[in-house]
């Protein structure tokens, strides 16, 4: 583990950014946001960004290919590049454990290789959380916000940064740094431990901590597929994809292609099974109500994938969707609901 | 060194009835104006829908014109009163997000008015000229 | 996509001289679809036209582009060469490259550059044409005319001259309308009962005219040659086949005092009535507001003189329902209310009358047989003041009277005022006006005789007030010319009253989705083209409804509106113009948007049961297009949010497609 | 706090219920947090009674869900309304996009709804907002706890209320205001006195943070369609994701202008943004040129009026002119 006083982020931020770019938490008007880092941005200190860390493996919009057409004549362009390396500064312990939900989903035959790429080019810098708010609910799925995953784990206490590699591409990174940054005693050992305390303290103060993923989980399709309360929870939503969006774990993506006029852009982007044309085929869209559109996404995230990943969630807790929906529908009500009031 | 003089593309949405017999005219009459217009034609001015404008604009237009009859001369009676208040309104929005007010236009112009079609196509694009490449409406997806 | 040929056109030298021909052949040939590309030296002469037919033969063409002149020139020459080889007419673009290319450039190198755009916009359009096929709807070969005033019967009569049957709707109990209460007419002075009331006559025995008069228009459906009308017959209390028209019973019905609109209430009539002795039909009609029979149950005596049996007190209103090809609006004007004229002090003397009271006052079967008489008094005005643009012409503010020009009231005042001086040599008469405005065949030579050999005082200014006095009106005024205050002690002043739509006519618009201006005059199809056209298919204006006008303008505007419905009826089926609107029912909201902008009411909603795709169903309103009133201007297109309103012939994506080709 | 109680609310209600008028009400539910409040759809006097909840976070505006629920029940459906939401409610009566007759709509007055995102903004860790002396009283995790005058809680929408008259009901439960005098367009005059230039870099700002949830299209009472534009692959406008900046322009261009005429300024799609884009700047700028154009106009305030963009006169204001800021017609 090594440290470096608070005082002198700015130092160890353009000693990383001297290497590759460095993305971090910033703030905007819109809240937190993972913005390049040059000299003067500042690290937010908002607990977390409003959209996800998942854009920088799987950005909302990506163009796969090209195709150029003169006449009748079309040539296919391969537009891939390789990624260039890049260090990810500040990821809470949810959005870390998001990038394994894709990870799974991506790096599975057959492999992505887009997705691959920037994967392979990313060092994640994660953050222990000491303030998680009311709508956090990581722990609901075994995550620890005081001891995130990652490359480079990194807790923040009043004074001093402490980071701790954990992968060897994050050795390597801080061995980099190694100048700059000072190792640690024992009694940083102890700072850690208290720090890691503290926030162990608030998140089991938070008003979900009680809240229970265990009736869920693999093969429970049959318990909870045609369970009444899925008209109650459906019934206001707006099939917008607000939460989708914000959604560090929601993977699914269309490819459209784009008449520039002088040829085809093919580009994949983000889809939400809220929408009523997702997965539309000759046929149809097969889930032809909202009913079973919102019932697709919380199937999916707490019964269908588990079911698919040796019973990994794909809801990370982060809380995103709590606060964002328009009209206040989110997996907490949905686990609560389910399968009457057990849960409560 | 060769230096090309920049062209502006203009799309230019003519009513059948008066303006594109207004473009006929100049036609007949040999009253040029800059080849960097291009007319399409729609039955009434009313037929332009402003996503038919926006889109000029993604794919690389520079400028887009509207003629029409005279208020109160539409062939449909009522077709370019109402294109009157889409385009004061369209246009007064985009003029709101920033994008340059010369790049738009509603002109009205009469099968009779030969002349008034060439002066006004001519003036359009040295006006459009003035401003430069479309930046601000563009789509780079459509760039060469 | 479609297998397309492209044709482009030297025209002589007119285009080969600007653009390489060639090269925008051999470019077009590269374009997506097209499997065909050649040029030709006139593409619209016989040989060329040979060549396009052998070329849909030959490469299986599904859609041609040919790039010409200007399609306001050809279109229809290459729909019907396309036609004759059997491709869809509507499969056929034309790439304007003469009036708006080689024409307007001069150098061959950007001519031919453009040349090759325009003509990949008519590709990339003709690539998305569908074949279309023009409706046909049949044609009820009968016009219904609405008002029986002298448009009303000139329209009626020449279109049943020419054989076809109409119906004249009249509410009130005669024909005949405003004419028939004129004395003279200007500027021939020949007697209006004399030359309307053989029309009058005319029209109630022709064999193809049906009038229905005491009856009103209450709704119509339907649209061009298809149109459904429900006309209410009031009840006249008096059956109309029976009734001899004798009157009798209006000599001895006991109920003397109802104000005889006929005289504008200068004079009274019985409860059953004839309004007038030339009446058609000539038939007796119970006013069920004054009969004392129908009040209180108690008289009956024109039941008891009638020999003829005709008076049924029991009578209801009728609705019937018959079926037109065409219709005629000739519901015709009013004089505005002179109440909100204080100033001339109208309700406050008799002596203070309106123009067409005066027509009444001389008229030899009016109030006094014909006799000047002041009202108030019976005795002889030797000093009358007319006072033209009474409500004509105002400033747009007030809220008085009409901006317009009411057009006849100069030269009916030019006639009063000769008449009376022609009659009454001893009478001083003097005309206050703005301008006189005398644009018409002997019209000006009509008022200067008024001027010039009868002597009457025309003074340039506006009357300020008139004020009873005694027996007299005070009248103050302005004489512009002079520059002084003038006061008139005056027997008798004229009001030239503007005139106004009759109040039948809003309702009836909203019934027929006719346009009207702001004034309630309805609007013509175009002011200089289509005058006697309203914007909706099928309906045609007469006379004053569709502005202010004198009797012979009129008479001439009847008789255009009777042409243009006899061209109507002669046709068995209309052939619409494919090129319409159309709503993707799954689509359309039914929000109504597109049907407020349609100036031709083409759109009207119906309710449909859907099957959703969530696989239930539901009843959803939706838009529908009339094909056969639809013109294609494309307004509904572009109000409707959703684009479940496209335009055929003018698609959204054929647009597009065109806007792309050309930005590319 | 509200003039209205939630025992008002819920005894009319149950009334309606049991004299059999209504067979279902449109109602907020009650979430995890005071603020989480979701519209729900109650089918007995019961259901309301153990659900309901009325507080100062029930801003949602139901008028939307009408057209569905109408459709669903014989009887009528029971909704409560804002002032702001009669105006919604009243323009989609005028778009026939349900019948007037499958409603029983409950005027209640609104001393205006907060909106949790300006707590958020101040404080971390909101965990209940209630009503207090002088104001709220908020618990929050780490700021410890707040009492904070109401006004402070106020969006936009609310600080700049157009109207407290209601002007739809079947009946209005307390008292009804006027239409106010608001300084809703004081921000889009601003932005007009800025340069062209500053105005780009102002929306480009704005629109570039857009991330396509159609949240504001999706939560607008105004946009019903059956099926929207920028869905529908046959418009050639369709796109799931703004992948230039130019479809963020054209998404919010037509979005503004498919409502021009229609949009009531109810706020909803500024509220539900999860970017904060300040998206009723846009309607708001239709609305003023609308008003300043044509003359003042009020969608939803009558039912079948006839909106300015559907209408003319001859002597309207020319396209060249307004851009000028329609100096002629102010």
């Amino acid at each position: 583990m090594r440290k470096i006083a608070v005082s002198r982020m700015e130092e160890l931020f353009a000693a990383i950014a001297a290497g590759q770019s460095l993305y971090l938490p910033v703030d905007t008007k819109a809240g937190a946001k993972f913005e390049q880092w040059e000299s003067g941005k500042q690290l937010s200190s908002a607990l977390n960004t409003v959209r996800s860390a998942k854009d920088f493996f799987f950005p909302q919009t990506e163009n796969l290919m090209d195709f150029r057409m003169e006449g009748k004549k079309i040539e296919i362009i391969d537009t891939r590049r390789e990624s260039e390396d890049f260090v990810l500064f500040g990821v809470r312990a949810c959005d870390v454990r998001s990038f394994t939900v894709l990870d799974r989903v991506f790096l599975a035959e057959p492999v992505d290789t887009y997705y691959k790429n920037r994967r392979e080019h990313g060092l994640i810098m994660s953050m222990s959380c000491t303030r998680p708010a009311e709508t956090c609910f990581c722990g609901t799925f075994g995550i620890d916000a005081a001891e995130p995953e990652g490359d480079v784990v990194c807790h923040m206490t009043a004074d001093t940064l402490y980071l701790d590699a954990k992968t060897e591409k994050g050795s390597a990174l801080l061995e980099s740094l190694s100048a700059l940054t000072e190792a640690c005693g024992g009694e940083d050992e102890t700072a850690v431990e208290r720090h890691k305390e503290l926030s162990h303290e608030r998140l089991s103060g938070l008003p979900l901590a009680e809240l229970s993923a265990d009736r869920f989980g693999a093969d429970k399709t049959d318990a909870f597929f045609n369970d009444p309360a899925w008209k109650t929870l459906s019934e206001a939503c707006l099939g917008c994809g607000t939460c989708t969006f914000v959604c560090p774990t929601c993977q699914c993506y269309d490819i459209q292609d784009f008449d520039t006029g002088h040829g085809v852009k093919r580009f994949r982007c983000w889809d939400s099974c809220m929408y009523s044309d997702f997965t539309k085929m000759s046929a149809g869209q097969p889930r032809l109500t909202q009913l079973e559109r919102f019932r697709q996404r919380f199937m999916h995230k707490l019964v269908y994938y588990p079911t698919n990943n040796d019973g990994l969630f794909s809801c990370v807790g982060c809380g995103r969707c709590l606060s964002k929906c328009p009209i206040q529908m989110n997996i907490v009500k949905v686990m609560k609901q389910l399968g009457g009031k057990q849960n409560d | 060194m060769q230096v090309t003089e920049y062209k502006p593309l203009i799309v230019a949405f003519c009513c059948n009835w008066c303006s594109y017999a207004g473009a006929d005219l100049a036609g007949n009459n040999r009253l040029s104006y800059p080849a960097d217009v291009k007319i399409i034609r729609v039955p009434c001015s009313c037929r332009v829908n402003p996503m038919f404008i926006l889109r000029a604009f993604q794919r690389g237009a520079d400028g887009v014109i509207l003629c029409g009859c005279h208020p109160g001369d539409c062939h449909y009676t009522t077709g370019n009163y109402y294109t009157r208040r889409r385009m004061a309104l369209l246009f007064s929005m985009l003029d709101y997000l920033g994008i340059e007010r010369e790049r738009t236009r509603v002109e009205w112009v009469s099968a009779a008015e030969g002349a008034k079609f060439a002066a006004t196509m001519n003036d359009f694009v040295a006006q459009v000229a003035a401003l430069g490449e479309n930046k601000r409406l563009e789509d780079l997806r459509c760039k060469k | 996509m479609q297998r397309i040929g492209v044709f482009v056109c030297h025209c002589g030298t007119n285009i080969a001289g600007t653009v390489d021909v060639k090269a925008v052949a051999a470019a077009l040939k590269n374009e997506p679809g097209v499997v065909f590309s050649t040029d030709y030296q006139y593409m619209c002469s016989q040989a060329g036209q040979d060549m396009i037919k052998e070329a849909i033969a030959e490469h299986h063409l599904g859609g041609i582009v040919i790039c010409s002149c200007s399609p306001r020139m050809h279109e229809a020459t290459f729909r019907k060469t396309a036609a004759a080889a059997g491709l869809n007419p509507y499969m056929v673009e034309i790439a304007n490259i003469r009036e708006q290319c080689s024409w307007v450039h001069k150098d061959m190198a950007v001519g031919t550059e453009k040349a090759i755009i325009l003509g990949k916009a008519a590709v990339a359009k003709v690539n998305l044409n569908t074949p279309l096929t023009p409706g046909q709807s049949p044609v009820t070969k009968r016009a219904l005319v609405i008002g029986g005033g002298i448009a009303g019967i000139q329209t009626a009569l020449d279109i049943a001259e020419a054989g076809f049957p109409v119906d004249i709707v009249e509410t009130k109990p005669t024909i005949g309308g405003k004419m028939a209460q004129l004395d003279k007419t200007f500027p021939t002075l020949d007697c209006a009962a004399c030359i309307l009331t053989p029309k009058m006559v005319d029209a109630g025995q022709h064999e193809n005219i049906r009038i229905f008069s005491y009856s009103e228009v209450t709704a119509v459906k339907g649209f061009v040659g298809n149109f459904d009308v429900t006309i209410k017959r009031k009840a006249r209390y008096v059956k109309e086949d029976v009734c001899t028209g004798c009157g009798l019973c209006t000599e001895k019905c006991p109920q003397k005092k109802v104000p005889n609109e006929f005289n504008l209430g200068m004079d009274n009539r019985r409860a059953i009535y004839i309004p007038f002795a030339q009446a058609v039909p000539k038939v007796a009609t119970i006013d069920p507001d004054y009969c004392m029979m129908l009040k209180s149950g108690k008289c009956g005596v024109c039941s008891k003189v009638c020999t003829a049996g005709a008076i049924d007190y029991k009578a209801k209103d009728e609705y019937i329902e018959e079926k037109y090809g065409a219709i005629v609006v000739a519901t015709g004007f009013n004089p505005i209310s002179m109440e909100k004229f204080d100033e001339y002090a109208y309700s406050q003397s008799k002596d203070v009358i309106t123009s067409l009271e005066f027509e009444r006052l001389t008229n030899a079967a009016g109030p006094t047989q014909g006799k000047l008489l002041r009202p108030s008094d019976g005795e002889h005005p030797h000093t009358i003041v007319f006072v033209q643009c009474v409500g004509s012409r105002c400033e747009a503010c007030s809220e008085k009277g009409k901006e317009y020009c009411s057009k006849i009231c100069c030269m009916y005042t030019a006639k009063h005022a000769m008449l009376t001086r022609d009659k009454y040599p001893d009478t001083d008469v003097y005309v206050f006006y703005i301008d006189v405005r005398t644009p018409g065949k002997n019209f000006d030579e009509f008022y200067r005789r008024a001027v010039e050999e009868y002597g009457v005082h025309y003074i340039k200014g506006m009357v300020g007030k008139v004020s009873p006095e005694g027996k007299k009106l005070h009248v103050q005024a302005s004489d512009l010319l002079a520059g002084k205050q003038l006061h008139i002690d005056a027997d008798l002043v004229v009001l030239a009253a503007a005139i106004e739509p009759d109040r039948s006519a809003r309702p009836l618009a909203t019934m027929l989705t006719a346009s009207m201006d702001t004034n309630d005059f309805f609007t013509e199809a175009h002011p200089k083209l289509r005058p006697v056209e309203s914007p909706t298919a099928g309906v045609f204006l007469s006379g004053a409804c569709q502005g202010p006008k004198d009797i012979p303008e009129t008479v001439s505007q009847a008789g255009a509106a009777a042409a243009k419905v006899i061209g109507l009826l002669c046709k068995d089926h209309l052939t619409g113009n494919p090129c319409v609107a159309h709503a993707d029912e799954m689509m359309c909201n039914g929000c109504s948007t597109c049907e407020r902008v349609c100036p031709y009411g083409a759109i009207t909603y119906v309710e449909k049961e859907f099957r959703m795709p969530d696989r239930t169903t539901k009843l959803r309103r939706v838009a529908s297009v009339n094909e056969a009133v639809c013109q294609g201007c494309g307004a509904c297109t572009v109000a409707c949010m959703s684009g479940a309103m496209d335009l055929r012939g003018f698609m959204n994506r054929q647009i597009q497609a065109e806007v792309d080709a050309i930005c590319k | 706090m509200q003039e209205i109680t939630r025992e008002a609310l819920l005894s009319r209600a149950a009334e309606l219920f049991r004299d059999g008028t209504v067979d279902r009400a449109l109602g907020w539910r009650a979430g995890e947090f005071d603020y989480d409040v979701t519209p729900g759809v109650f089918t007995s006097a019961e259901e309301l009674e153990n659900g309901f909840v009325w507080n100062d976070f029930c801003g949602a505006n139901f008028s939307k869900y009408l057209i569905r629920e109408t459709g669903l029940t014989e009887k009528k459906v029971l909704v409560f309304l804002k002032p702001c939401d009669t105006y919604s409610f009243n323009q989609l009566l005028t778009e026939h996009r349900f019948a007037r007759d499958k409603v029983y709509a409950v005027g209640v007055p609104c001393a205006g709804m907060a909106d949790v995102k300006l707590l958020r903004d101040r404080f971390d860790g909101v965990t209940s907002v209630e009503g207090a002396e002088g104001g709220v009283l908020v618990h929050t995790l780490y700021d410890g706890d707040v009492t904070l005058p109401q006004a402070e809680l106020l969006p936009d929408r609310c600080r700049n209320c157009k109207s407290k008259k209601h002007v739809a009901y079947d009946e209005l439960l307390g008292s009804d205001g006027e239409v106010l005098d608001s300084h809703r367009f004081d921000e889009v005059e601003q932005l007009e006195r800025m340069t062209p230039d500053e105005r780009f870099a102002f929306w480009q700002n704005e629109l570039s943070r857009c991330i396509r949830c159609n949240a504001c299209r999706d939560v607008c009472p105004a946009c019903t369609c059956e099926k929207c534009v920028f869905d529908n692959p046959a418009s050639g406008a369709a796109n799931k994701a703004p992948s230039s900046s130019f479809e963020e322009q054209m998404f919010h261009i037509i979005r503004a202008f498919h409502v021009a005429g229609r949009c009531t300024d109810c706020g909803e799609c500024s509220r539900v943004c999860p970017q904060h884009i300040p998206l009723h700047l846009l309607n708001r700028k239709f609305i003023r040129d609308i008003d300043r154009f044509y003359g003042e106009y009020q969608a939803g305030a009558e039912v079948g009026s006839r909106a300015p963009i559907v209408d003319y006169t001859e002597g309207d204001i020319e396209p060249g002119e307004a851009v000028e800021g329609g100096a002629r017609h102010a």
